[in-house]
């Protein structure tokens, strides 16, 4: 099997994902009782007035036989055509562009930030005593146990007020982004330590970190060489998750720290019921989610092939 | 216009300075649009103030004065209104002002596609703007309107360039032309507005300033609608001005070496109305009664931290003509069972609910999270158990603004508390007129108590169609009196408008008609 | 001769225990190491084997006291770490018990052979791949850049004896080198350590299995529960054993014992059976077919794991099914026993078709046939104590716990020679070959009349394989059950079959008597199998 | 050591139900009852939490709060379950092509992140606390079947499963006697993760305005409530917070164990 018959089913797989998505989105927005222009136009309390609510049968073809709506609204899909928000009254697509970048830098900051923070911890614990290791299991039970905007509340008081070291809110500098990525990351590297530990710990204790002692090699290099690879492994398995947690965290996150993102445009959409923007968010997250699942896919496959070939369950 | 401004320091500011780029952050929503003319809700007229001028505002003393007019005239009839603007004033887009620019802005606002609502309200008595000359036009009224200065002192109704104007609705919103000492440089969605000096900025009134423009660089306008963390923010440096102010930020604000601009809104009061046209509160008696349960005095110093003062008025501390009595409004639980007794609702239920020919007691108030802040829900829900005590059964509903306005609508309220901010007395009619109950095309009626007493429609219409001055306060002051009398509405305090700033902001204070701060005069101590 | 190149006198190691306790691992060992010759080390688990040889290299983790403990010229008893590690590898290098799990599955072959050698990454790769050749690694430059779940178990243990080999020790341990090799690589590999003894290297083999020791050990010293019960040259020692631990070991290897004969002498730890004090074959044979398999096959997606096998188990006879890894006789059995649904091919049971079928349409035959597996822990509900689990299958599922099958409980554990005190415990609580006793007592609950027995003593010791082996024999000649009996033990096949037959890559390439296959194989891939076995008695 | 971490197991428990039960025991006060006079007070002997903006003692708030933040915690895991085991055993037994198709749609819920879900739901029903329990049931339903279709087809797979098969049990024994009783431990230890997972995600929602209206003690909501006031009074915030933590951390402790002594 080669790379890019590997790839093609991948993307294949991928795409009927994203079809199944929109199917069941465009399913959905039906369902709702009611006239689902008004649906669009975000709900009975938007007043929208009969011009508009005309428009937006128009625009969503809603006069049109049920099935030629759902070719149209796949037509669209494929050319990238989200709808158009009726909160802002612009392109779906081109707000998730802009607010993209934010989110993006967000998640990717905060997941690198957890897994560091997640090696260390399972690091020092899996080196520690028993005493250690209690101790260590509940700091990361505990850290995987505080929501995000608690957590983001605490560390505003914390390092904002208190002790004046970090900016409370983003200010496009280095040190706005330190306290919202942490706040992210810090639950996030709960769930991360315990597997990672667990998986380090086996490592070295396994067979061949004894024959690599044997061979000569000190503590470090055991921890280094065996253990971290077979930390991450099972770590790396859980980023599909990892990223999906990270977008919802966000979601509080944004909002906290006031950032602009996805998520908190996702907020901001579910409080006026913008549906073109729920949906499109909806349909994209799963896009990202996909994304990501190819990546560790190929990440995996790379630090351990055999277990790529062989799992195809 | 002019706040109580506490200043940060105390000190006397030194020599203002040029340079820099204030940072603004925001409560508010995002506006969906920078025109005021589209919609026009308060936070547009609070940025818009920055960019964009109106034919009148109002001086310290609250008079109407002129601001891009140069002069203003009224017929005898009332009917015909003459104005003429300022020469030598241009647009940010190089265009001059001229008589032009009054009628395509009073037309902009009455054309349904800018779907204008303040505005449109503000100008419904012009029928027609006829051009005189170049600098000079006509406006040609339906009725006379006493309040037609202070309805164009309104950002809502601000002048922009007719070049501007004739663009796309979408494409204005985006960029709203004017001639305000700073412009719309660009808008990042959901993140900043970024607003910049203004270099051929000329002042239209008379004015001691060495340089017409304005010192600031410009001004970055961000919304930060979390309020601690928008306080944190101030707190730290990364912003200088902030508005919707916590009350107990406020207070705490003076200890932090952070001064205060407190600029209550025009307009109504904040206050909360009962829905007379349905059972319960079509009962003079069950109204009084519910006034009475409640602690409003004690709720207030609670959670206002004295930064909110009680009001007993319909309308605003800031209007002349407001009336007010105290004496209405005393607590009493013991007046308030006996007031319910009286009513009949004698019976009560397992819940201790009162009970009248086998109905509960039962009020609804829909609050929309949007426009009351934290401390506003939280005395309500104080009024809910304090109601609660001598029988009612109230039930809060939290929604979004959307579910708010429907509930409104479909009549599912008991009580509400809806802001309103327009310039000058003529507020009265607009809320409390028979003919606001009549919902307008949007499904929108600002008559939320009902109120439907012919004598009080005819004294607020001839309080609007006199010339006499003297008349004008006489009637105002009888409606209002008949309306706080007969318990339609529970006053609150002023429509809270705080802002905080920084230590190193000076010159702050400058208000426009609506109350919003300018920054013309404002500098960075660098 | 010159002076040894380990000596060591009274090396004692303890570890830890429950409550303050220590566990004496190692007790008093004393030995020595030559270079030039071969020391082998045999016991049953736990003897205290490995952890010898890890001592060597200061690697047991436990506390260790000894009189002497001279490693190459220097002194152990007191080494620190950073001396250790220069010993490590370098002088003293060790294979690794644990074959398939020695090597980071997540790691090239090259790496962990040569990452402790003082090069540059490319010249560490090269000597990998040199060192890869020396044991005979096919394509060892493919091999070298590949991980070890890509690698036969038969190419990780070169793959550890090239990493052993690296740096031209002194001394070389081999723990148990070939515990998980069919026979033969086993051949393969112990040839190459011998090779190794006539480089003239020091080295320490270590096996629970005295006849591959024999092969090529120059001499053997015997332990258990931590000490050695008996040493000397193996000529001596195979010959004449003085100690009855080691007479015991030496009857417990089954090749060439005769059918039925017993592979268990009376000592104070392993039960008797006195009933079996003859090897007489007391079985009245009338030829009927218990099992009759035509035509099977089986593929896995393109692969053919069967192909178009048959066989019969006459009644009251064993079918021995030998075979290479990989050869498709787990599948064969799933087959038989209706696990798995064959893609052509049926399977009868004393003439009655029993597969393919609906599991409805076959639940009376069930009762007749039984299986038994290598790894039977994983065939007991977790949850179930070992009274549970038996009454669970004497009451065919209907309960678990009911009193009225106690009786036949105490039976079937008297039948394996089971102590009534394991009814409370959970088989995880049990001994591998407690455990493997209570997997036949289970099976034999229904009173089947043909076993199915797939790898049933691989796991187990020698010496407990033995007491498993004359438990099934006796259960033959009690109950004429019929056994299908798959092993890649030659030696254990030989003991207890009757008819032999041979796969190879999923086919069936030679069906005959016992004695026919084992003296005189006809196929070239019996034959090749056969010249593999190890056979001291030589 | 063992018998230490038992008993804080057991007392942990204890509180927590009669918190949810009868909060009345812990907190004998009215956690709705105002009183504007005491507005504000920091944690003192008299309100160990002190009080919130409308003179509200926290401390009972947050007792009582046990019974609606967990009651939403439960239904919410309960619905989510109840979906996931239909689900699971569907994948795990019904003929190969409804698999592949429920699978399908499993992994498209599953590519939505829990809070979107539970936020594209709350869109369609309107916020409140029922839509809560709805919204982070359906969205964690997902994950749990995955996870009981993984654990049913290993079951199914599993050598001990041959073993009673080849004794000839039938099919109704096998699943009560190995299927049920191994599928229930694991699920417990599920729901016991799940609760505390569930708790979070419900309180977000509170927090983000959309769960429990207040005034309502749900924890999520009086942090909502209490983080207006941040500056002021960090205890709204910090006692709401732990309860939160205590309760999620407590019930992953539960569950983590309840795993290990399953496997
Ligand atoms: N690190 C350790 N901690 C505690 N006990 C240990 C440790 N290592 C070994 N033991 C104990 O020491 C004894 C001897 O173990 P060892 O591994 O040397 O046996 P062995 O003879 O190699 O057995 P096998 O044939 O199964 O490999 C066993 O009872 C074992 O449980
Ligand atoms: N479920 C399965 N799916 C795919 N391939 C399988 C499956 N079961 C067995 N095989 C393949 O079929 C072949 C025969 O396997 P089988 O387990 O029958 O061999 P075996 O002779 O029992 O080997 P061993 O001695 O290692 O137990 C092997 O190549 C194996 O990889
Ligand atoms: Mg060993
Ligand atoms: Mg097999």
């Amino acid at each position: 099997m080669h790379i890019v018959s590997w790839l093609a089913r991948r993307v294949g797989a991928a795409a009927i994902l994203l079809w199944l998505v929109a199917t069941v989105i465009f399913i959905a927005i039906r369902m709702i009782p009611g006239d689902p222009a008004e649906a669009i136009m975000g709900g009975p309390g938007s007043q929208a007035s009969a011009e508009a609510l005309e428009t937006a049968r128009e625009q969503y073809h809603l006069n049109e036989p049920i099935l030629v709506q759902y070719g149209i609204y796949l037509g669209q899909l494929i050319t990238g055509d989200l709808g158009t928000s009726y909160a802002q009254q612009r392109p779906v697509a081109q707000i998730m562009a802009e607010m993209l970048p934010a989110t993006l830098q967000l998640t990717l900051i905060a997941l690198v930030l957890a897994w560091l923070i997640a090696f260390v911890m399972a690091a020092i614990a899996a080196r520690s005593n028993r005493i250690g290791q209690v101790m260590g299991t509940i700091i990361e039970v505990i850290a995987a146990a505080v929501p995000h905007f608690w957590l983001g509340a605490m560390l505003i008081i914390i390092f904002s007020t208190w002790l004046g070291w970090l900016p409370a809110v983003d200010t496009g500098t280095v040190q706005g982004i330190i306290l919202p990525a942490f706040t992210l990351a810090i639950p996030l590297s709960g769930f991360l330590a315990q597997l990672m530990r667990d998986s380090l710990m086996t490592a070295v204790n396994s067979p061949f970190a004894l024959a690599a002692r044997a061979r000569g090699a000190s503590e470090g290099q055991v921890f280094f060489r065996h253990g971290f690879r077979h930390a991450a492994l099972p770590a790396l398995n859980l980023t599909g998750w990892a990223v999906a947690t990270s977008i919802s965290g966000a979601v509080v996150v944004e909002e906290v720290f006031a950032r602009p993102g996805l998520g908190r445009s996702l907020l901001g959409a579910v409080l006026s019921r913008d549906m073109p923007m729920v949906t499109g968010i909806a349909l994209f997250s799963a896009l990202i989610y996909m994304v990501v699942m190819l990546i560790v896919e190929a990440v995996e496959a790379i630090i351990n092939p055999a277990a790529a070939r062989g799992d195809d369950q | 216009g002019c706040g109580n401004t506490d200043s940060a320091d105390g000190e006397p500011a030194g020599e203002p300075q040029s340079g820099g780029t204030l940072m603004y952050a925001s409560g508010d929503a995002e506006p969906d649009c920078l025109d005021p003319h589209y919609g026009g809700n308060y936070p547009q007229g609070l940025i818009a103030t920055q960019y964009l001028e109106t034919l009148f505002t109002k001086d310290e003393n609250g008079e109407t004065i002129p601001w891009l007019a140069e002069t203003s005239e009224v017929s005898d009839d009332g009917l015909t209104h003459t104005i003429s603007v300022t020469d030598g004033i241009t647009f940010h887009d190089g265009t001059e002002l001229t008589s032009e620019a009054i009628k395509a802005n009073i037309e902009h606002l009455q054309d349904p596609e800018t779907a204008s609502s303040t505005g449109f309200l503000a100008v419904e008595r012009v029928e027609e703007v006829e051009i005189v000359d170049e600098l000079t036009a006509d406006l040609h009224l339906s009725a006379p309107d006493n309040a037609i200065e202070e309805s164009l002192s309104m950002h809502w109704t601000a002048i922009q360039s007719p070049d501007a104007l004739a663009r796309d609705v979408q494409e204005n919103c985006a960029d709203p032309v004017g001639t305000g000492p700073f412009k719309v440089d660009s808008w990042e969605r959901e993140q900043q507005i970024n607003l910049v000096r203004n270099e051929d900025y000329v002042q239209p009134v008379e004015n001691d300033r060495a340089e017409e423009v304005a010192y600031l660089d410009g001004i970055t306008w961000r919304m930060i609608p979390e309020a601690a963390t928008r306080y944190a923010a101030l707190q730290s440096g990364e912003v200088h001005v902030i508005d919707n102010a916590q009350p107990d930020t406020i207070q705490s604000a003076e200890d932090a070496n952070i001064g205060h601009l407190d600029a209550p809104r025009p307009g109504a009061s904040n206050r909360v109305e009962l829905n007379s046209s349905q059972a319960p509160f079509d009962d003079q008696l069950v109204r009084e009664a519910f006034m009475r349960a409640v602690d409003v005095n004690g709720g207030i110093e609670a959670l206002f931290f004295d930064t909110a003062p009680r009001s007993y008025s319909l309308l605003s501390s800031v209007e002349p003509l407001g009336y007010s009595d105290e004496s209405l409004f005393t607590q009493g639980a013991d007046e308030a069972n006996e007031l319910l007794d009286e009513a009949g609702w004698t019976e009560r239920d397992d819940d201790n609910v009162r009970m009248k020919d086998g109905e509960r007691l039962e009020i609804v108030m829909p609050v929309s999270t949007n426009q009351s802040v934290p401390a506003e829900q939280s005395l309500f829900e104080q009024f809910q158990a304090q109601a609660s005590e001598v029988g009612f059964d109230m039930q809060i509903n939290l929604l979004d603004l959307s579910s708010w306005y429907a509930d409104l609508a479909e009549h599912n309220y008991d009580l509400v508390s809806a802001p309103y901010t327009k310039v000058g007395p003529s507020t009265l009619r607009t809320l409390y007129h028979s003919d606001s109950i009549e919902p307008a095309p949007s499904g929108y009626f600002a008559n939320n108590a009902q109120v439907d007493i012919p004598e009080v429609d005819q004294m607020l219409v001839d309080a609007q169609e006199t010339t006499d001055e003297e008349e004008r306060a006489e009637l105002y002051e009888q409606a209002q009196q008949r309306i706080l009398e007969d318990y339609y509405v529970l006053p609150l305090y002023d429509q809270q408008n705080h802002f905080l700033y920084a230590s190193d902001v000076q010159g702050m204070g400058e208000t426009s008609a609506i109350a919003a701060p300018k920054y013309y005069n404002v500098w960075l101590d660098q | 001769m010159t002076q040894p190149a380990v000596e060591i006198t009274n090396l004692s190691v303890s570890f830890p225990g429950p409550k303050k306790t220590a566990i004496e691992a190692v007790k008093n060992v004393s030995l020595t190491l030559t270079a030039g010759r071969v020391l082998g080390i045999v016991g049953e688990s736990g003897s205290g084997k490995s952890v010898t040889a890890r001592s060597l290299l200061g690697l047991t983790g436990g506390r260790v006291t000894a009189d002497t403990l001279n490693i190459l010229g220097a002194d152990a008893r007191h080494l620190t770490d950073k001396q250790w590690r220069e010993i490590r590898g370098s002088q003293v290098a060790m294979i690794l018990q644990d074959a398939l799990n020695s090597l980071d599955p997540l790691r090239p072959i090259h790496r962990e052979i040569a990452d402790s050698l003082p090069l540059n990454k490319n010249q560490r790769r090269h000597a990998a791949i040199e060192a890869l050749e020396q044991v005979d690694m096919p394509d060892p430059t493919l091999r070298a850049d590949q991980r070890s779940p890509q690698l036969s178990g038969g190419m990780r243990q070169r793959a550890l004896i090239a990493q052993a080999m690296i740096s031209n020790p002194a001394v070389v341990i081999a723990d148990e080198a070939t515990t998980a090799l069919d026979t033969r690589l086993t051949r393969l590999v112990l040839d190459q350590l011998a090779d190794l003894a006539a480089q003239g290297i020091a080295l320490a083999m270590i096996s629970h299995d005295l006849a591959q020791i024999a092969q090529v050990a120059d001499d053997i010293i015997v332990m258990r529960h931590g000490e050695i019960v008996e040493s000397g040259p193996t000529d001596a020692m195979l010959s004449n054993p003085t100690h009855a631990y080691t007479q015991q070991l030496l009857a417990a290897i089954p090749s060439g014992v005769p059918r039925f004969a017993p592979l268990t002498r009376s000592t104070d730890d392993v039960a008797s059976f006195h009933n079996l004090s003859t090897a007489e074959d007391t079985r009245n044979l009338t030829g009927e077919l218990a099992v009759e398999v035509t035509g099977l096959s089986k593929n896995f997606g393109d692969h053919a794991a069967v192909n178009d096998v048959s066989l019969n188990v006459p009644k009251g006879t064993t079918l021995g099914l030998v075979g290479e890894s990989g050869s498709g006789k787990t599948t064969t059995a799933r087959m038989i026993l209706g696990l798995t649904p064959p893609d052509a091919g049926r399977v009868s049971i004393f003439g009655k078709h029993f597969a393919p079928a609906r599991e409805s349409d076959r639940a009376d035959l069930r009762e007749k046939i039984g299986a038994i597996y290598q790894d039977p822990l994983a065939s007991f509900d977790p949850r179930y104590t070992v009274s549970q689990v038996l009454t669970n299958a004497l009451s065919r599922g209907q309960t678990s716990r009911s009193r009225q099958y106690r009786h036949r409980v105490t039976e079937l554990l008297d039948m394996v020679e089971l102590d009534s005190t394991v009814l409370t415990r959970h088989p995880m609580e049990l001994s591998g070959g407690q455990r493997q006793r209570l997997a036949i007592a289970r099976a034999l609950a229904p009173a089947p009349e043909v076993l199915i027995l797939d790898e049933p003593v691989s796991a187990l010791d020698v010496s407990v394989q033995a007491t498993v082996l004359d438990l099934l024999d006796r259960l033959q000649l009690d109950t004429g059950t019929s056994y299908l009996f798959i092993t890649h033990d030659l030696a254990v096949v030989e003991h207890m079959s009757d008819h032999i037959a041979v796969m190879h890559q999923g086919q069936l390439v030679e069906t005959g008597s016992a004695d026919q296959i084992i003296n005189r194989p006809a196929h070239p891939y019996s034959q090749e199998l056969l010249a593999a076995a190890p056979d001291w008695r030589v | 050591m063992k018998r230490t971490v038992k008993i804080l197991a057991a007392l942990f428990i204890g509180v927590v139900v009669i918190a949810g039960l009868f909060p009345s025991l812990l907190a004998p006060g009215d956690p709705l009852a105002v009183n504007p006079a005491e507005a504000f007070q920091s944690p003192s002997l008299h309100h160990p939490f002190g009080t919130d903006e409308s003179g509200r003692d926290v401390y009972t708030r947050v007792i009582h709060g046990t019974r609606d933040s967990l009651t939403i915690g439960l239904a919410a895991t309960a619905l989510g379950m109840g979906i996931a085991i239909v689900l699971g055993v569907i994948t795990a037994f019904a003929p190969r092509w409804i698999d592949s198709v429920v699978l399908r749609v499993l992994e498209v819920l599953y590519a939505i992140p829990t809070l979107l879900m539970a936020l594209i739901i709350i869109a369609f029903t309107g916020p409140g606390t029922m839509p809560a329990i709805i919204a982070v049931g359906l969205s964690t339903a997902p994950g749990y079947s995955r996870l009981i279709r993984t654990h049913l087809r290993t079951l199914v797979n599993s050598e001990m499963f041959d073993a009673v098969t080849v004794l000839g049990h039938s099919t109704w024994h096998k699943v009560r006697n190995h299927l049920i009783p191994n599928t229930l431990s694991t699920l417990l230890a599920l729901i016991t993760l799940g609760i505390g997972q569930a708790v979070i995600w419900a309180s977000a929602l509170s927090f983000l305005g959309l769960g429990t209206p207040p005034p309502a003690p749900e924890w999520g909501a009086m942090l909502a409530n209490g983080r207006t006031y941040l500056h002021l009074a960090w205890w709204l915030t910090v006692f709401p917070g732990l309860a939160i933590v205590t309760i999620a951390a407590g019930a992953t402790l539960l569950g983590r164990s309840a795993t290990r002594s399953t496997s």
